[in-house]
């Protein structure tokens, strides 16, 4: 880990105070604080290389390009994937929506087959399969996350011959749970040797190191603005094999062979997916951001996600004012959520921050199902990442403790 | 600019309305809306008694968080006894209020300690959720 | 107009050597170099108050979500639309894609209804509706453009009371051409009142002032790029009640009344159509773009790019050597497509950028039917915007003389 | 890192290479394939006649820029009077070349013209095209 006085000169907003009070910030599951290195890198490249990439030959068409192509490189290299099988998106929710759309319109899906996701998912990987199962005559199966603990042994049972495609988070991002990606990858392989397996990667590639080869699994989505990257820039990871057989899901510019009036052929990976203009700036600042968290270390980085939430549940369970959701033991990582007894979550976070500068999210979480299965409306969450330390978590302690003192 | 705390947002008379049950029910064959604030998930119903024109009772159910239930209670009390043309008038100035625009203080009186909820952006939402209900349960006569 | 010393101090690229050459940027129709300011704001906004929008109520959140609003409504305003109407996408691709796939799932096109597009089309304007219109078994009709000009009164004919959608480009990206829209909805509108009416403004939002409410169109796609923006930022503009009859697009956070395992409800606009975290980044940047071109004047702006497209045209037609394609007359806007005789476009385009530091485009521009149309493969392509001026022509003149004695 | 100028990839020998004709043509009843060069939509055909594994004829058709005309008849020249094996070792080093990685230049005695096309990234593909075009050329033996 980088020492915690880099991390406020990497980081401005840590020096920001809130009310009079220094900033602790709580929401990184919603979305991380960019480094200051990441902007320079995106202005860098934005003022004196931009130009429209691919195509033209000039020399900054040239440079723009290079850069694009080297970003996708350091992506693909972080998860252990080929270059030609990252696909750059604006985020999580249109990786999945790509995978829903291209596997339905490719017809991936013969009569009889089935989708299983599970209730514990957010919204992003949950509303995009129920819709397009229901424009597509596909059938969707559900899951059920009980009291908001995925437990693997019910859910082997889902798994039948008929399961095409598997959509499942690495973690919740509603309790933080873990899940245990290569033992479903195991298990279901042996039920369904070909069964397609996606992994929402937007809280666990964060967190953990990935390596799509040896966890076998066949797509994984992730964002950038949940690991130190930018907004508007994301990529959906998919084996070579199923993207050349799929269908492309936009339709525009860069991602064309040849198209006449009575029919279009589409070029090859990964340009296949990517129409119109990309996101050049995102894709740079995503890079960048990738280097940060390897200097750092994805296994210091876990480590550390899991020595804070350690200590997070430990104080917090000493208030006996609050209820704790998730499995709250070594397979929780990162993310805590509660309520506070009798208390509406939007008054707790509104409080936390006015009184001691304690930013968290409160509300469903973008996962109404799983806030059905923990039986609540909303809760209250508190996530971590790499420049939170222990006085963070004593200073959220300290604001919970004055919150209820004044609201119960 | 005067600078606004929360203890102004979660003062005691706020916290008092909010726990207040008084306005907490339903009234039978009434007129009523159901409101609904998308972010948080947060769901109202208004309930308005109208006789001639008068508003002669109102009330509330639901569940959410101080600011809205504060919000509808203290709604309920000032529209009571109302016209619903007096009610509307208020609404108006009240969602002036809420914008950080100017609004007529002598028609809203006992409103005062939301009178900074503009200072809160994220929290207008929560206290014109009673509001807009308002406007539909007076729309929904029949 | 600001002044040229101006300009240079804002876009910093300009300052940049080519072999040796001054930067002499003549790929705008492609992308617009990136002033300062714009990377500025977003610098400003990623480190010091980035935050997921609309959800938390802590203090960033509650900045990022104004910014992203404010961000909006200055889109709104730019070109005269409701702030609910204005939908942020990636780009004008996924603009129009969003667009193309919305009106098919909600099946606002009924059987024996027709979709008209041109062969001027870029791809994007293009592919997504003949692609969609093949998924959904919707008629797909083509005007063709002949010898690439758009000739009005031959549209017309293409329109009959079976034609439920129009889709058609403010500018041709080929030629330059400038379609006379306010025209082509008066005429439309007459035949049948309620075509949907849809302007692919990628190039025409950068350089004219577009009223949505008095042009009385009822879609309109742009993108950020295009117009001193960052990439991965664009916009939708829809009429409301058309907007409110339509089927979300993408499906995920964000967008979402309330889920369930039975089904979704969806939300009010514009969220409906914003699935996903958005690109609050882009979004900012975007708005202080449109902040410098009103500081500009839109009006200076046409003026401007008329001026030196004239100026082009008439030093360019003494080149014997060259074959020039488009009207060639004041209907022509900011860019001038053509061919050094029996010279492949790519030979003549890097040859300007080594020998005199010119960058201009070459190829078929995403627009092959348009290069069909043209008799061509590809073509050499000069475009100009804000920061160009006479002499950025008289270089390019110098080289392409530079050129022909070279390869002739 | 010596520079390289726009002199040395439109040179003299290059722009011969582009003009002539010698190899422009089609060899019926040969091996052949098509390439195309999605960046700019330029195409190739290769036609190879192979006779007991030696290329003894060898020729192009399409349209392209000077860089992948001129690759395209060199090409040609090279390989023609090779066996296929010698000729896919000329590929493999061209390829490397291309890719501005350490090359055996014995090998590609001829195309020296080339050797810092890798400093051109946008005109790699240009060069290429008939290389992997040729690569399968020879796998379309039959
Ligand atoms: C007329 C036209 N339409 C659509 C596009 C596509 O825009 P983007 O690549 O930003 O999605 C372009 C630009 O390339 C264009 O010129
Ligand atoms: C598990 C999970 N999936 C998907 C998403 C959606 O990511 P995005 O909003 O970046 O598309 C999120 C984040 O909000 C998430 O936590």
């Amino acid at each position: 880990m980088l020492s915690s006085n880099k991390y406020e000169e990497e980081f401005p907003a840590l020096k920001r105070k809130i009310n009079g009070h220094r900033l602790v910030y709580l929401d990184n599951a919603a979305t991380t604080l960019r480094p200051k290195r990441v902007m320079e890198a995106v202005s860098e490249y934005s003022l004196n290389h931009h130009a429209n990439v691919h195509r033209s030959t000039h020399t900054l068409a040239s440079e723009a390009t290079q850069m694009y192509e080297s970003s996708r490189q350091k992506l693909a290299d972080f998860i252990n994937a080929k270059k030609e099988e990252i696909i750059f998106t604006k985020g999580t929710t249109e990786s999945i929506n790509l995978l829903a759309y291209s596997l339905a319109i490719s017809n991936m899906i013969q009569p009889g087959e089935e989708i299983l996701i599970t209730t514990m998912e957010h919204h992003s990987n949950f509303v995009p399969w129920q819709q397009i199962g229901k424009l597509f005559n596909i059938k969707i199966k559900y899951f059920p996350v009980k009291k908001g603990i995925f437990e693997p042994d019910d859910y082997f049972n889902y798994i039948t011959s008929k399961t095409k495609v598997i959509s499942i988070t690495g973690i919740s991002n509603v309790t933080g749970q873990v899940i245990p990606i290569n033992l479903i990858v195991e298990k279901a392989r042996k039920i369904r040797n070909n069964v397609i397996i996606i992994v929402d990667g937007a809280q666990y590639i964060p967190h953990f190191s990935v390596d799509v080869k040896s966890l076998d699994i066949d797509f994984l989505a992730f964002s950038g603005h949940k690991m130190l990257g930018p907004t508007g820039i994301g990529v959906l990871y998919g084996k070579k094999e199923y993207l050349e057989q799929m269908s492309p899901f936009l339709f525009g510019g860069e991602m064309i062979d040849k198209v006449s009036m009575e029919d279009t052929t589409f070029t090859i990976l990964p340009f296949k997916f990517e129409a119109g203009t990309p996101n050049v700036d995102g894709s740079v600042g995503l890079a960048k951001a990738v280097e940060l968290l390897q200097q750092i270390g994805m296994n210091n980085i876990n480590q550390h996600d899991k020595m804070l939430t350690k200590y997070a549940l430990e104080k917090m369970k000493n208030l006996d004012f609050l209820e704790i959701y998730g499995p709250q033991d070594e397979f929780q990582s990162s993310i805590v959520s509660f309520n506070m007894k009798g208390i509406h979550p939007h008054d707790v976070a509104h409080l936390l921050n006015d009184i001691a500068g304690v930013a968290i999210r409160s509300g469903h979480h973008c996962a109404q199902p799983m806030m059905n299965e923990l039986g609540v409306k909303a809760t209250c969450r508190v996530s971590f990442y790499v420049y939170n330390q222990k006085d963070d978590i004593d200073i959220l302690i300290y604001g919970l403790k004055k919150v209820w003192e004044w609201l119960k | 600019m005067v600078k606004i705390g929360i203890e102004d947002l979660y003062s005691d008379i706020i916290l008092d309305y909010a726990k207040n049950n008084k306005y907490k029910k339903e009234i039978p064959a009434s007129q009523k809306a159901e409101g609904k604030n998308l972010s948080c998930g947060d769901e109202i119903t208004i309930f308005l008694k109208v006789d001639n024109g008068k508003i002669v009772e109102a009330s509330y159910l639901g569940h959410g968080c101080i600011i809205s239930q504060a919000s509808a209670a203290m709604m309920c009390e000032i529209i009571e006894g109302k016209t619903v043309e007096e009610a509307e008038k208020i609404l108006n100035e009240v969602i002036k209020m809420s914008q950080g625009k100017e609004y007529d203080n002598d028609l809203i009186d006992g409103l005062e300690v939301f009178s900074d909820i503009s200072k809160f952006p994220m929290r207008i939402k929560c206290f014109t959720l009673s509001w807009h209900t308002l406007e539909e349960a007076i729309n929904n006569q029949d």
